[in-house]
């Protein structure tokens, strides 16, 4: 499959992002992984079993909190709902055996992509595009949170580094990126 | 500019993250057949548009996408609660808001 | 009465302004009136003025909780059109239109309706071949109306963006040259005089709190100034309908929801005409006194309050600022907010009810302000004969039962 | 000449100006000098310039009145160009180097102003002057309003885009400090203290308030350099933010607070680094309101002459910017406090010509100090008219009853160039009633304080009517802490040891002085300056009946001024509750609104302007669709190729190149935008059957259906094809604009109704790219990038789908059809997309694919009578009124959403509007989509319209034009004649055919 192109939603901004590092801001689209949209009951103890089995961890009950680590990870959507970013393509299918009952596996990977913000001024970038409060007081290492970004929306995820991960969707993925750069325009 | 509380998401949101959807607790006939128009006229439009205490839909849209019920004041806009779908809200505060 | 005139003035001037008379009296309710009006505002006044002059029912009172125009009459952006979609809804509005063209005079005050034109902008397909679809509809019921292009709109407005490559290019409009606006808190003081002098009794500061029926016919209204009896009941009270509907125990079709609306400091003038779009979200005009007056949209919860959330506010000025790039230095001087009582299909309530005498005048949303006179003319002779006006049978309350709606959305669009 | 000696008032020593930063500006066109740390009005009256402005009406030369914020005369045009900033007060404008100014009013100029001659029809210019006149004849006030027009208006709006780019920011803290004066520091520092995030913004270029220009000591300091400590100390907390040159114009519900910084408006007219306003949209838990109070003027004959000042603002000038604008001093006051301006001019090596003071036996400490300083105090007098015209030259004063009501001996004449007047304070409690509370009068501080709190918010210091220093830093304090409590910090109290400060004595409530003359004659008494309203003029409206206080503001426009009636409102209302023989408390006051101070539009409007102002949406494929030259539409949000024009074709020969191509080759549509909706669950068919007016649970995996959703009206409002995947497994198609709105509608019935049913729904519609190949050629082209699905006709038949693999791609492919010919949409993951749509382009070469639009879409689907949901529908039609009474399952047991309203009267009547076709009678005219239509060619205005024109284009591949219209029981007059008369006089005459041009049997799409 070595001659399939395959483009990411920000491809065209790479370049762009480029000419912000070295400010107090530096912004890149991350690598693709696979994203997986999964529905389920947090309380059917057989349910969440079985998830954690074949995800290696738990997946998360505590609301805007997310589990996991860098290769695979649990966002909490819902109190039925999670995000699986995996860089496992295997996940999908294991999970569709190993739930029973009624659940639900969606693929969604060509549907999103996943934005790096990192440097001092991603807090107030953040503060300028989004009504939520991310102070570090309130938005912790292992939280994340949906909410507006700009006239779009995003997943915000605090890291373990400190920096945040913007998960959104492929189509608005552009206007983000331009709102991302004017944004950081002053920082750079 | 309202902060509601989602009761899904246990926190105090933003009004820019919901989307209002009108008078809660109105259930739909389980048999509209049997309504006169005037009946379902009832159901489908007509409202108490209350002024003080009113029970509302939201829905969080930007965020967990459920939607809830508010306990709200028309007129003060304060919030008494905010309850999940299918519960019952508390008795209302005595008088009018704050 | 004494007549307004440039003379009259004169003749004042001479005594110091210290000989005219008051507008209006405001007196002690009597125990009984042939009509009572619930609600002092324009539509209220208009209607007992048309009461009193087409009618000859003089016997009137209104009463009001506050003061004369002091509700949506007061919040308004003022603009005037009739080019709506519907035969029913432009006819309706086309006789507002026509009374408005010789108010002034009719009741010796002026009102200051200018007939600067109107457009609504189109940005996408769909929006011109709405704004044709209407336009043909309204050349055809006899109501002004042209589509116009680009080159045309910007010279009738040189300050607005029409540059092909902005986020929505603007691709057309309606234009109603018989359009404008007209001096809001006018109309309320000119009908209010026109009408005492007839003899109407206009009592502000009276709150109705609760409508006295008896075997279903109404017999009177409890206020705050005591019971006042009357066998006709007339409630044009705007946002506060539901609230009226459930002293007499019934429900109307109808949520209250805030409206705000602003102007900058007063300019020189820079906006001849008025200018609203749907799409981009934003109308605008600029008063005589040299303010730009900007409407946004409907808040989108139930609300008393006469205040809006501020994110509505920063949406009318994105789009403010996206159709007149010149305007961004300019300041916001002032901003406020009104309820209006909208119906599911953006037209208006005029009819008679289940209780005997009990009328309703209702549910104008956005588009109140312009179709004052018209509804006061037809509410007036629908409570006079105990029938709707003709121009009034399609909106009476049984449209919801039936399912005849008259979907305005499309026309009324952008609240206005 | 060199800069410093214009200043001919500038004082040598004092203030907080910099002296060794001259700046140099001009104003009218004439050139000034000033200081760094100067206002444009410190800098103006500091050059002795008296007239900067006119008024409104009268077109009376005006000069600077106050300090600040409630500046109604000081109105200046700032630059020119496109930078150009309209209507600022020159109290509240920052001094620059090279600042250029001008009056708003005046012409040729302020000072010799021939719109003067208006001034002498003054007496003909009443409030609500114009309601009675210029009636007349009919549609002639047009003529009149031109005139009106052009006399009106303050400054110039510029006449290009702004250079200037603006921001938001949002911030959410424990504690909002509105203003930094003493109060306002006192509880910003309490509240940090405690480790709460705090935020201190004030309007003015520095911190401060009142401690800027004062006498007292703090804690063993002097007042400044206790404020140098107290900043550098909030300095160093990181939980707080400072923020100066920021107003809080707006208080909104839930203790939401807007703030609007002006980030470099005090360097340069623009800023080409950075944002020039930014807004601060603050989300508080507390709020602290010291946002001071603005002095009240005392209103007197002629009041308004230059040199006429507010006695607050005469101190501010001496003391913080050294400029002392005058020689000889009047002060005029019913109160003590305002002693103190007499004493720095006095300190100021100025001449004080008296003290006039309306009670009759001040006893305050002021007054003793005042007297000892030799100043000469005339008790139980008052100030009743200024002599002069562009200068004050000098005072009438006259003896005063007790109560003020009255004068009770001659009026004699006293020399001075400049008049201080104080009336006493006003607490500024605007913010406090943006959120609905009512301001309540208050006799004690002759004032109205704010009303009851609706919100965790606290007015404290000048805002709440304590003047001395001591209690304002007290209250500050305790505020502070309480806010802080409240907020779950553990605070304790500070406690403040201020000296220096002299007591007051009581006030007198004194509004208007009687003059000779009754109100009426006197000279105007004004009261509002900026809009020339006076106290003839409110008492003039009372006597017409204009008794609500709203009347009176409305009626003779006080307030409306770009001051917002700060200066005058409250002298206006003590005026009428006078005429009306009630307290002021009866007459209560008008509500006070945002903005506190007037906001840049562009700061409310931030970044969303331009390309930022809504986001568009691309699909994968949007870069080769640019490269090939497509026009796009707005979709929604969505940007969508339109056409895709060759050189030298417009857009009717690209769509009809287009359209042929589909139907005799093979072309090729990006469907990407379509909504896409993953349903899973073992109730998903039991949903989706009570959801669409057909039936859905026997679709068999491998199978689609089209269908229709209703709202709960029985109105069509979206419709699209549903896949079976699989056992409780199905893929929604909707509408491109439709697809947010149906997933929230399939949620909320299912969260609010139907919980019990077992299902899941996720959008997909970004997932997947979907590339639909249509026309008879579409298998051969499928064949050749796909081996593992039998395209046989009879394997893989119309409404199937398969999967398999495209182009190396694993791959969803549908054969549904939008066009009626053979087609084949091909859905992979969007990350594919671009390489599977180029390979389809590739492998089509050679059957002559051809990549279309939404135009072409749209002529092709309505050559077969598809309709497109919101162009053929519009809300007002149902099912059957599309002629789809097919798509309506009578026998489901369950009461799908608006089957009910089906059955109403209005739905079930005859004459409703239905769809059909119309084929003009010349087929090369193709009618305009919205024509009307109506039965007689020459019908008479008003006509009975029989329906419109939906849709309408001219089919290339049927060589005529055709069109899609709803028509009043169309269905029931096939073959009639109609008639569309257009706007441009034209009648075109049209046959009511069936909706079906092209392939009626379906044929096309079936092989």
């Amino acid at each position: 499959m070595s001659n399939i192109l395959v483009e990411t939603p920000l491809h065209h901004m790479a370049d762009a992002f480029m000419t912000l590092s070295g400010g107090g801001i530096n912004i890149h689209e991350a690598d693709m992984v696979s994203h997986l949209n999964l529905r389920g009951c947090a309380s059917d103890s057989s349910f969440m079993k079985a998830a954690q089995k074949t995800l290696g961890f738990a997946l998360p009950v505590v609301p805007n909190s997310f589990s996991g680590h860098d290769e695979s990870a649990a966002y909490w959507l819902g109190p039925d709902e999670w995000l699986i970013t995996t860089n496992d393509i295997a996940v999908e299918d294991a999970l569709r055996v190993a739930l029973k009952g009624h659940f639900a596996v969606t693929n969604i990977t060509g549907g999103q992509t996943i934005i790096s913000l990192r440097g001092g001024a991603s807090l107030e970038i953040l503060q300028k595009s989004s009504i939520y409060d991310f102070h570090p007081s309130k938005f912790k290492v292992g939280n994340c949170v949906q909410t507006t970004f700009a006239k779009a929306g995003a997943l915000v995820v605090k890291k373990a580094d400190g920096s945040f991960n913007l998960i959104i969707r492929r189509s608005f993925a552009d206007y983000i990126g331009r709102w991302l750069l004017d944004a950081a325009r002053e920082y750079s | 500019m309202l902060k509601i509380h989602c009761p899904y998401c246990d926190e105090q949101r933003e009004e820019e993250e919901f989307s209002y959807s009108g008078e809660a607790h109105i259930s739909r006939p389980l048999d509209p057949g049997a309504l006169s128009d005037a009946d379902w006229a009832d159901y489908l439009f007509f409202r108490k548009n209350t002024r003080g205490w009113h029970h509302e839909m939201w829905q969080h849209s930007a965020g967990c996408r459920r939607y809830f019920n508010v306990t709200r004041h028309t007129v003060t806009y304060e919030i008494f609660e905010s309850y999940p779908m299918g519960t019952t809200p508390k008795a209302l505060p005595k008088g009018d808001a704050r | 009465m004494g007549r307004y005139s440039v003379f009259s003035l004169m003749k004042n001037a001479l005594s110091y302004h210290e000989n005219w008379q008051a507008a209006w009296h405001s007196p002690k309710p009597k125990k009984h009136y042939d009509v009572i009006i619930i609600g002092g505002g324009g539509h209220g006044l208009a209607t007992a003025y048309y009461l009193a002059k087409e009618h000859g029912i003089t016997n009137v009172a209104v009463v009001e909780k506050g003061y004369l125009g002091g509700g949506n009459t007061a919040r308004n952006t003022t603009i005037i059109r009739s080019n709506y979609l519907w035969d029913e809804a432009s006819q309706l509005y086309e006789l507002s239109m026509k009374l408005w063209e010789g108010l002034s005079q009719e009741l010796n005050f002026n009102v200051m309706f200018s007939q600067r034109g109107v457009l609504n902008l189109g940005h996408s397909l769909q929006d011109m071949r709405d704004i044709a679809r209407r336009v043909n509809a309204n050349r055809l019921n006899g109501i002004d109306g042209e589509v116009l292009g680009v080159a045309e709109i910007q010279k009738i407005v040189p300050l607005l963006n029409c540059s092909p490559t902005s986020r929505y290019p603007v691709l057309g409009a309606s234009w109603q040259p018989r359009g404008g606006t007209a001096r809001h808190d006018a109309v309320a003081w000119g009908y209010a005089r026109a009408a005492a002098a007839m003899g109407v009794d206009l009592i502000q500061q009276c709150e109705v709190s609760g409508i006295r029926t008896s075997a279903g016919k109404v017999v009177g209204v409890e206020t705050s100034q005591g019971f006042i009896g009357a066998p006709k009941v007339g409630c044009v009270v705007a946002g506060n309908s539901g609230v009226v509907a459930a002293m007499a125990g019934m429900r109307l079709p109808i949520e209250s929801r805030p409206l705000q609306a602003m102007v900058s400091e007063p300019l020189k003038p820079c906006l001849d005409t008025v200018v609203m779009s749907n799409a981009v979200h934003g109308y605008i005009s600029q008063s005589d006194k040299g303010d730009l007056v900007i409407g946004a949209g409907v808040d989108q919860y139930n609300g008393y309050g006469q205040r809006g959330s501020f994110h509505v506010i920063e949406h009318t000025m994105q789009a403010i600022c996206e159709l007149f790039p010149a305007f961004s230095r300019v300041r916001m001087n002032r901003q406020w907010g009104g309820i209006v009582d909208t119906c599911p299909d953006a037209c208006p309530i005029v009819s008679k009810t289940s209780v005997q005498g009990l009328f309703f005048n209702c549910g104008w949303g956005t588009g109140g302000f312009k179709a004052t006179p018209g509804s006061g003319y037809v509410f007036a002779d629908t409570v006079a004969h105990d029938r709707p006006h003709p121009l009034a049978e399609a909106f009476t309350i049984d449209r919801f039962t039936s399912g005849a709606l008259i979907d305005e959305h499309g026309a009324a669009g952008v609240a206005h | 000449m060199s800069l410093e000696n214009t200043q001919k008032n500038r004082l040598a020593i004092g203030g907080r100006i910099d002296r060794s930063r001259a700046l140099s500006f001009t104003f009218n066109g004439k050139r000034y000098s000033g200081f760094l740390g100067d206002t444009l009005a410190s800098a103006l009256l500091a050059n002795g310039v008296d007239v900067v402005g006119r008024s409104f009406k009268y077109s009376r030369p005006r000069g600077i009145m106050t300090a600040g914020a409630e500046e109604p005369n000081a109105i200046v045009q700032l630059g020119h160009g496109a930078a150009t900033i309209p209507n600022l007060r020159a109290t509240q404008v920052a001094l620059y180097d090279g600042l250029e100014a001008r009056s708003v009013n005046g012409w040729p100029n302020v000072n010799f102003d021939l719109t003067r001659i208006f001034s002498l029809f003054g007496r003909l210019m009443p409030p609500g002057f114009y309601y009675k006149t210029f009636m007349g004849p009919k549609k002639l006030w047009m003529f009149y309003e031109h005139f009106i027009r052009k006399g009106a208006g303050l400054g110039r709006a510029p006449t290009v885009r702004d250079p200037d780019i603006y921001d938001r920011i949002n911030q959410h803290c424990d504690v909002l400090v509105v203003g930094a004066g003493p109060a306002g520091l006192a509880a910003a520092l309490a509240a940090a203290r405690t480790g709460a995030r705090v935020i201190i913004a004030d309007e003015q270029e520095e911190f401060g308030g009142s401690l800027l220009a004062s006498d007292v000591n703090i804690d063993g300091k002097a007042a400044a350099h206790w404020l140098a400590v107290t900043l550098a100390e909030l300095a160093k907390f990181e939980t707080v933010t400072m923020l100066p040159r920021s107003t809080v114009f707006g208080y909104y519900d839930h203790n939401f607070l807007t703030i609007a910084e002006r980030c470099s408006d005090h360097i340069a007219l623009t800023n080409d680094k950075a944002a020039r306003q930014r807004i601060h949209r603050v989300r508080a838990r507390e709020v602290v309101l010291a946002c001071g109070a603005i002095e009240r003027p005392l209103v007197f004959a002629a009041c308004d002459v230059p040199g006429v000042m507010l006695a607050g603002a005469v101190s501010t000038y001496i003391n913080r910017y050294a400029v002392t604008p005058g020689k000889g001093l009047i002060l005029f006051t019913n109160n003590d406090r305002a002693y103190e301006t007499a004493l720095h001019w006095h300190a100021s090596g100025r001449q004080v010509v008296a003290v006039v003071d309306s009670r009759h036996n001040p006893q305050g400490d002021l007054v003793q100090k005042a007297a000892a300083k030799g100043v000469k105090v005339l008790t139980g007098h008052a100030v009743i008219e200024v002599l002069g015209g562009k200068r004050v030259k000098g005072a009438m004063v006259a003896p005063l009853s007790a109560d003020g009501s009255k004068l009770t001996g001659q009026a004699k004449a006293l020399q001075c160039d400049t008049i201080a007047s104080s009336g006493g304070w006003n607490p500024v409690v605007h913010l406090s009633s943006h959120t609905g509370a009512k301001p309540i009068w208050d006799e004690e501080i002759i004032g109205f304080r704010p009303g009851k709190s609706t919100q965790a918010e606290r007015s404290v210091g000048a805002a709440a009517g304590t003047y001395d220093t001591a209690s304002c830093l007290a209250e500050g304090d305790a505020s502070g802490v309480q806010a802080a409590i409240n907020c779950g910090h553990s605070a304790v109290a500070t406690s403040y040891n201020v000296t220096g400060e002299t007591a007051a004595g009581p006030a007198q409530a004194l509004f208007l002085l009687p003059h000779g003359k009754p109100t009426s004659r006197a000279p105007y008494q004004f009261v509002d300056y900026q809009l020339d309203v006076t106290a003839a003029g409110i008492e003039l409206a009372a006597r017409e009946g204009y008794t609500s206080v709203e009347h009176v503001k409305r009626y003779t426009a006080m307030g409306f001024g770009t001051d917002q009636g700060k200066l005058g409102n409250i002298n206006g209302m003590a005026i009428l509750a006078r005429k009306l023989n009630q307290t002021i408390a009866e007459t209560g006051t008008t509500i006070f609104r945002p903005s506190y101070t007037p906001t840049t539009f562009g700061t409310i409007a931030g970044r969303d302007v331009g390309e930022l102002f809504d986001s568009a949406r691309f699909t994968a494929v949007q870069h080769w669709h640019e490269q090939a030259g497509a026009k796009f539409e707005d979709v929604g949000q969505w940007k969508r190729p339109w056409y895709f024009p060759k050189t030298g074709e417009d857009m009717d020969d690209a769509v009809g190149r287009e359209c042929l191509a589909v139907r005799n080759h093979v072309g090729i549509l990006d469907a990407s935008t379509l909504g896409k909706i993953d349903i899973q669950g073992p109730d998903a068919a039991e949903f989706l059957n009570r959801v669409y007016t057909n039936a859905y649970l026997k679709l068999a995996p491998g199978k689609c259906r089209y269908g229709v959703m209703l709202g709960e009206d029985g109105m069509i409002f979206d419709d699209g094809v549903t896949a079976c995947l699989g056992e409780n497994h199905y893929l929604m198609f909707t509408t491109t604009g439709g697809a947010a709105g149906v997933l929230n509608w399939l949620e909320i019935w299912h969260q609010t109704e139907w919980p019990e049913l077992k299902v899941y729904f996720t959008s997909v519609t970004d997932h997947w790219t979907t590339a639909t190949v249509t026309g008879p050629n579409a298998r051969k082209v499928i064949a050749k990038v796909c081996s593992d699905i039998d395209l046989d006709g009879d394997a893989f038949k119309f409404m199937d789908w398969r999967d398999g693999t495209v182009s190396g791609v694993k791959a969803r492919v549908f054969r549904i059809s939008f066009t009626g010919e053979l087609s084949y949409e091909v859905n992979v993951p969007a990350h594919y997309g671009r390489h599977v749509w180029e390979k389809l382009i590739e492998a089509g070469a050679e059957f002559g694919i051809t990549p279309y639009g939404t135009e072409t879409m749209h002529v092709l689907r309505a050559e077969k009578g598809f309709i497109i949901v919101g162009q053929d529908t519009d809300g007002s039609v149902t099912p059957y009124d599309m002629n789809m009474a097919w798509v309506v399952s009578s026998k489901k047991s369950f009461s799908f959403l608006g089957k009910r309203s089906l059955d109403r009267s209005d739905c079930t009547r005859t004459m409703r509007k239905q769809l059909v076709g119309l084929k003009t009678m010349d087929p090369l005219d193709v009618l305009p989509e919205g024509a009307q239509i109506v039965n007689e060619r020459n019908a008479p205005i008003p006509a009975a319209m029989q329906g419109h024109v939906t849709s309408s284009y001219y089919s290339a591949c049927l060589e005529r034009s055709i069109a899609l219209a709803v028509v009043k029981g169309g269905l029931d007059r096939l073959g009639e004649q109609v008639f569309c008369p257009l706007a441009d006089g034209r009648v075109i005459a049209a046959e009511i055919v069936s909706s079906v041009f092209y392939d009626p049997s379906g044929a096309r799409q079936n092989v």
